[in-house]
Parts: structure tokens; sequence; C-alpha cells
């Protein structure tokens, strides 16, 4: 804009009028209207472009502009008097967690006042903390929602976390006490971690601060290999110059960084939306630092766990094994003499079995060849008995038929006796039977007689000579 | 006639001869005699026979019983 | 007669049909004597038969026993 | 009699003809004694037997008590 | 009988023939001698084979026990 | 038997399944010698090779002890 | 092993692995010592990792450079 200016001027040059007034003239007259017309203090909205803190004296020269986007639509100067500058901006800082600084729009109470020698300014002699308070709120807030739209507010915090976060691109700057501070720790621990770092000196507040950021982040990028994380440490600066964190560009660039980015800008007041995008914001350089060691020192208990797990489980493994393998000798034993103790049994109930059956078997033998013996005995006995009964009745038997058969002849010699001398001839002449005989011999018939034959009679006493004097035929 | 040639079934075969002869009268008185004379041998011989075999039959049976 | 041709068996039958002869009267007086004697011999020969084979057995018989 | 082909089986099943046959009467008084004789015999051998086995089990149950 | 061919199994499951025709009486007196001899020889063997396995066992489980 | 076939896993297999035959009895006596000596060895060499790596365990984390 | 391949995270892997392997039994005896040896190795690594690094800045000024 200062180069369009003169530029202007030059073609101007040759143009020279008959009239003018000397700029005294004019500039005592613009104050005088400008006393009288301006004579009361306003509330006004502009945007300090550039602030001119002159520490020496302590006074302000704000370069105040309006600007609708790129375009300049009112610029003017304003005059903040030392006493006056560190009254509001201890209260702005105070309530804001900034100080007034270049390009912060602010509410201001101001006179509008016109020196000839230095022209028009406005005297600042409020500045409302409020309004900018109100209007960075605004501004973290619609930013905050961008980066959520666009999926960026996540982003770096989705990034992996590295296992060993060991190497560290640091965006600070040497003079920064949280820097040393985060450093000392590090690299002092007592546990003799080794961390490794690269400084990559940035600006760590203010406007500048968000390109400065930027540009280190970059330059991260490009060796990014050799990187665990990114650490943004800040330290000691108070909680001034922090809006440069609520930052688009710079939330955005950290949100998308590759690798993890922590923020230990150190302060009190909000979390900045870098810290909210950021994979991890422990607040405080130091805080981190402890973060880290006590990252390291979570690894060295994880190994040491593992080493203990390692040996447990391998204790116990083995010992499981162990008794497996006693579980195995002492089943093989048990039941290996069970099965002895079984067979044994068995060999012994065999045994118990032969026997007894056996002698079972060998005394129903003997008892058989018993009973053959009392059958023998019985039988032999009865047979023996039987012969002599036959015996003696066969004897009887002859006995009694020897007998009736001499009875029986007995009787009948007697009866021929008897007949016999029933028939001797004596005994019929006695009884009066004759006997005649002719010629000396017996007649029984009249066939060879003839009348005059002399018959003889033989009688039981004496005999008679007789002659037959007829004969009569039967 | 000899002794020695009788036995008691001739005896007695001789004798049932006689009383039949005698009794059917086939017999002259002179016969007669001489058979009755005949029987009395014969009845003698065979009560004779029949004593002696009783005897005998006692002595056997005797001799068996005492050897009981 | 020799008794070596003798068996209980025989003897008793040859007795039984002594007896029954003479019971039948198929006997004659002239050979009962005979038979009698014959009988005798038979009774005497079954009766010591019995009472040998009465003896064996026992003696046998008590010899099992013992034999336990 | 030779032991020699005597087996406890046939001697058994000798005895028991035997027994049978002197029970149902099918035996002479003259073969009795002669039975009664065989009779003694095998059961002589039968017992033997049986006494000689017992001993082998006696024997063969003590060689297994004392294996133990 | 050699020894040769015998093992455990074989001799039990012939023990076990021979207890069963011994117990159900399937056996003659005249083979029951042969039997008892022969379960005798089966039961010492299996008691022997018992015996040296247990040792065995015994041995393996003391080198085991020292082992540890 | 060689060892250059033997490993852990196998050993123990092997132990199991004769731990199984034996419990369920599929072991007959006749083998059981053979198969407790085999387990004798397999139990051995198991036991050696969880000492050695019992004694491998022991020296890695002495020297990871050392090491700190 | 070479060490070139290694790197922390491959190597908490590895032995989270290993120790679960181990914890589940999932590692046989005969890997064990295979194994413990391997932990070791990646033990040692972890350790010393924890306290040394390799990086250069030079090193990387010079990436820079070339990147720009």
């Amino acid at each position: 804009m200062r180069t369009k200016l003169v530029s202007l001027f030059f073609q101007n040059m040759s143009e020279i009028p008959s009239k003018y007034y000397t700029l005294s003239k004019v500039a005592a007259s613009l104050q005088s209207v400008i006393r009288r017309e301006y004579s009361q203090y306003y509330w006004i909205k502009a945007e300090i472009s550039r602030l001119n803190f002159y520490p020496k004296s302590g006074h302000c020269y704000p370069d105040l502009v309006e600007k609708d986007h790129a375009k300049v639509l009112a610029q003017m100067r304003a005059i903040i008097w030392s006493r006056d500058y560190f009254r509001i901006n201890a209260d702005f800082v105070k309530k804001t967690g900034r100080a007034l600084d270049d390009g912060m729009e602010i509410l201001f109470k101001a006179k509008l006042e016109y020196s000839p020698t230095h022209g028009f300014s406005l005297m600042i002699v409020d500045v409302s903390a409020e309004f900018v308070l109100g209007k960075m709120a605004l501004d973290k807030k619609l930013t905050l929602e961008r980066l959520k739209t666009e999926g960026l507010y996540y982003r770096n915090k989705e990034v992996k976390f590295p296992v060993l976060p060991q190497r560290i691109a640091i965006i600070s700057v040497d003079t920064s006490k949280g820097f040393h501070d985060f450093i000392n720790i590090i690299d002092n621990n007592t546990r003799g971690y080794k961390f490794f770092w690269m400084l990559f000196p940035a600006l760590l507040q203010g406007d500048g601060a968000v390109q400065s950021i930027i540009q280190q982040l970059q330059q991260i990028k490009s060796v990014q290999h050799h990187f665990d994380m990114v650490a943004i440490i800040r330290g000691g600066g108070g909680d001034v110059g922090l809006s440069c964190y609520d930052h688009y560009d710079l939330s955005s660039e950290v949100a998308n960084f590759p690798i993890p980015v922590i923020s230990g800008i150190g302060h009190s007041t909000n979390e900045t939306l870098v810290e909210m995008v950021a994979h991890y914001n422990p607040i405080t350089p130091t805080d981190l630092a402890y973060f880290l060691q006590q990252k390291f020192d979570n690894l060295a208990v994880g190994i040491e766990e593992i080493q203990q797990a390692i040996l447990a489980y391998s204790k116990d493994s083995l010992l499981e094994k162990n008794n497996q393998l006693s579980d195995f000798s002492r089943i093989i034993n048990s039941e290996t003499l069970s099965i002895m103790e079984y067979q044994a049994n068995r060999l012994s109930r065999f045994g118990h079995i032969v026997q007894h059956s056996s002698l079972l078997l060998l005394e129903k033998q003997r008892s058989k060849l018993d009973l053959f013996i009392y059958n023998m005995r019985a039988n032999s006995s009865r047979l023996i008995l039987e012969g002599p009964q036959k015996v003696v009745s066969l004897e009887n038997r002859l006995k009694q038929s020897v007998v009736s058969l001499v009875h029986k002849n007995e009787k009948d010699i007697k009866h021929f006796e008897e007949k016999i001398q029933l028939m001797k001839p004596e005994n019929l002449l006695k009884k009066g039977y004759s006997l005649t005989l002719f010629a000396g011999k017996p007649i029984s018939s009249t066939n060879s007689l003839k009348e005059g034959d002399i018959l003889q009679t033989q009688l039981f006493e004496g005999k008679i000579e007789s002659k037959i004097t007829k004969i009569r035929k039967k | 006639m000899s002794k020695e040639k009788l036995n008691y079934e001739s005896a007695v075969a001789e004798l049932e001869q006689i009383v039949k002869d005698i009794e059917y009268g086939e017999i002259s008185v002179d016969d007669l005699s001489e058979k009755i004379k005949r029987s009395a041998v014969l009845i003698k011989f065979c009560k004779q026979k029949l004593k002696s075999t009783e005897e005998d039959v006692a002595e056997i049976l005797k001799d068996m019983s005492e050897d009981k």
C-alpha cells in the first residue's frame, strides 16, 4: 500500500496550483473543527494493524484499520498514552490471555484528536477486553467447528502413537525456559533412557508464530522418518500471545500432521485449538517430559513384565510338564500294579477253582464209587440170600414129592394085593361059588358038551361028579 | 423065576397083567393058583423095594439136613 | 459123577428138573434112590457154592470198604 | 487182568455195568464172585487214581502258594 | 511241554479253558491230573511273568524317581 | 531304540498313548514290560529335556538380569 | 539372528506373542529353549533400545537439505 501511494505522489508532481494554504493553517482549521465536532469519547471498532508500542516511553501508536476482506475501508492512527496503555493492557491480558497486538480487532473508547504536527489520531483511553474475548471465542468456536467439519479434529489423535517415543522433533526456541526444562528432564533422566531430540526453532506466540510453526512442521514432515513425534514447547511466556494456537492454519497443520504432535505450550487458561487437535496435550513442557519418561518407564516395566512372564510361564510350563511326567509315572506305576494285582488275583482264583473243582470232582467220583460198593453189597446179599431159599425150597419139594411117590406106590401095591386076595378060588368057593370041570378043565360054555358027559364039580369042601342030562344052548 | 431080573416097574406091570387076567377070567383055575402065587412074590418084591427106597430117601435126606 | 462140570446154575436146573420129575411121577421107583442121591449131591454143591460166594463177597466188600 | 489197559472212565463204566447187572439179577451166583473180585480191582484202581489226582492237586497248590 | 511258545495271554486263555472244563465237570478223571499239572505249569509261568514284570516296573520307577 | 528321532512332543504323545493303553487295559502282560521300559526311556528323555530347558531359561534370565 | 530388521515395536510384538504362546502352552518343550533364547535377544534389544539411539542431527540436516 505504501508503494502505491508513493507512485501516485510522483505522478502528480508536474501540476502546481496558484492558490494554496499553508499546512499549518489547514492543520489549525482542522484542529478547531475536530475539537468542536468531536469533543466526546466514542466506542469504535477497528483492527490494530500495528500496535507500535515503544517500550522506552511506554506509549503506543497503533495503526488502526477497517477492512472488508482484503479491501481497506478506513485506517487511522491512534495513541495510547503510557499510563492508559499499562492499565488497558494489563486488564486486557488479564481478561483475554493475550496482550494488545498487531492484527487484533478491538472495541475501544477513544477521542478523535488532531495535531498539526502529528496529524489525526485516536486517543484510546479504554479497550473492551470483553469484545475481544467474545470475538476470540467466536473465532475459536468457528475454527473448531470447521476443523471438525473437515474431519481434522481427531486426525492427529488417530495417528498411532509410537510404541517407543524416542526421537522428538521439538518446535520451540532455544531461549524458552519450557524448552530447557523439557530437555533437562529427558536428557538427565535418572533411569538412563536415551532420547533423541532436535530443535526446530520457531516463534511461539503472536501472529508470526502461526507461520513460523507451520514452516517448521513442514521441515519436520520432510524428515519425518527420523522422528517419532513432534513436541511444540513453549514455556515461561505466560498466557499472553497464545491466540496463535487457535489459528485455523496452525491447528489444521497440527491435526493433519503425519506423526503425533504433542503440545507443551504451558498456560493456565482454556485449551487452545492446537492443543485440542494435538495427539496429546500435557499442557506444560515439564509434564510432557514426564509423560515421555513415563512412557519409557512403562516400556521398561513392560519389558520387565514380559521377562517375568516368560520366566514365570516357562517355569509354569516346565512345572506342568514335569507334573505331567510325574503323573505319567504315577499312573503307569499304579495302573501296572493294579494290572499285576488283578492278574495275580486272577491266577489265584484260577488256582482255587482248579483246586476246589478238582476236589469236588474227585469227591463226586468217590461218592459214586461208594455208591457202587453199597449197591453191590446190597444186591449181592440179596442175590446170595435168594440162592439158599431156592435150594431149600427145592429140597423141601423133593422130600415131599419123594414121600408122596412112595406112598402112592405103596397104595398101588396094596390095591393089587387086595384084588388078588379077592380072586383066590378058595375064597369064591367059600362063598358058595363052585368050579365045573370037564375032562379036568374048567368050562364056561356048553359048546363042547353033549348030554351024558360026566362033569366034575369042585366045591369048597369036597368034589361032585355028575352026568349031563340036558343041555340048553344059549 | 430068579429075583435078579425083577425091577419095580416090571413087577408092577406083571401084577397089573395078572390082575387083569384074573378079572377077565381068561385064566384057568390051574393057572390061577399059579398066578396068585406069582402075585404074592411080586407084591412082596415091590413092598421090599418101596421099603428100601423109603429108607434110602430117609437116609439121604437125613444126611442133607445134617449138612446144613 | 465128577464135580468139575458142576456149576450153580446147572445144578439148580438139574435139581429143579428132578423135583419136577418126581412131582409129576415121571420117575420110577427104581430110579428114585439114584435121583435122590443126585439131588443130595446137587443141593450140597449149591449150598457150598452159595456159602463160598457169600464168604467171598463179604471178604471182598470188606476189603473194598477198608480201602477207603 | 493186567492194569495197563485200565483207565478211570472205562473202569467206572465197567463198574456201572457190574452194579447194574447185580442190581437186576442179571448175574449168576457162579459169576458173582468173579464180578465182585473184578469190582474190587476196579474200585481199587479208581480210588488210587482219585487219590493220586488229589495228591497232584495238593502238590500243585502247594507249589502255587510257595510261588506267591 | 516246552515254554518257548508260551506267552501270558495264551497261558491265561488256556488256564481259563481248563478252569472252565474242571468247573463244569467237563473233564474226565483220567485227564484231570494232566490238566492240573498243566494248570500248575501255566500258573507258575504266569506268576513268574508277573513277577518279572513287577520287577521291571519297580526298577524303572526307581530309575524315574532318581532322575527327578 | 535310537534317540535320534525323539522329540518332547512325540515322546509325550507316545507316553500318553502308553498311559491310555495301560489305563484301559489295552496292553497285555506280555507287552507290559516292553511298554514300561519304553515309558522309562521316554520319561527320562522328557525329564532331561525339561531339565536342559529349565537350565536354558535360568541361564538366559540370569544373563538378562545382569544386563540391567 | 540379525538385528537389522528389529525395531522396538516388532520386538515387543514378537515378545508378546511368545509370552502368549508360552502362557497358553502353544509352545512345545522342543521349541521352548529356542523361543526363550529368542526372547532373551529381544528383551536385550528392547532394553538397549530404551537407552540408546542412533539418530544423528547431521544426518537429518543432510536429509532436509536434499529434500528442499
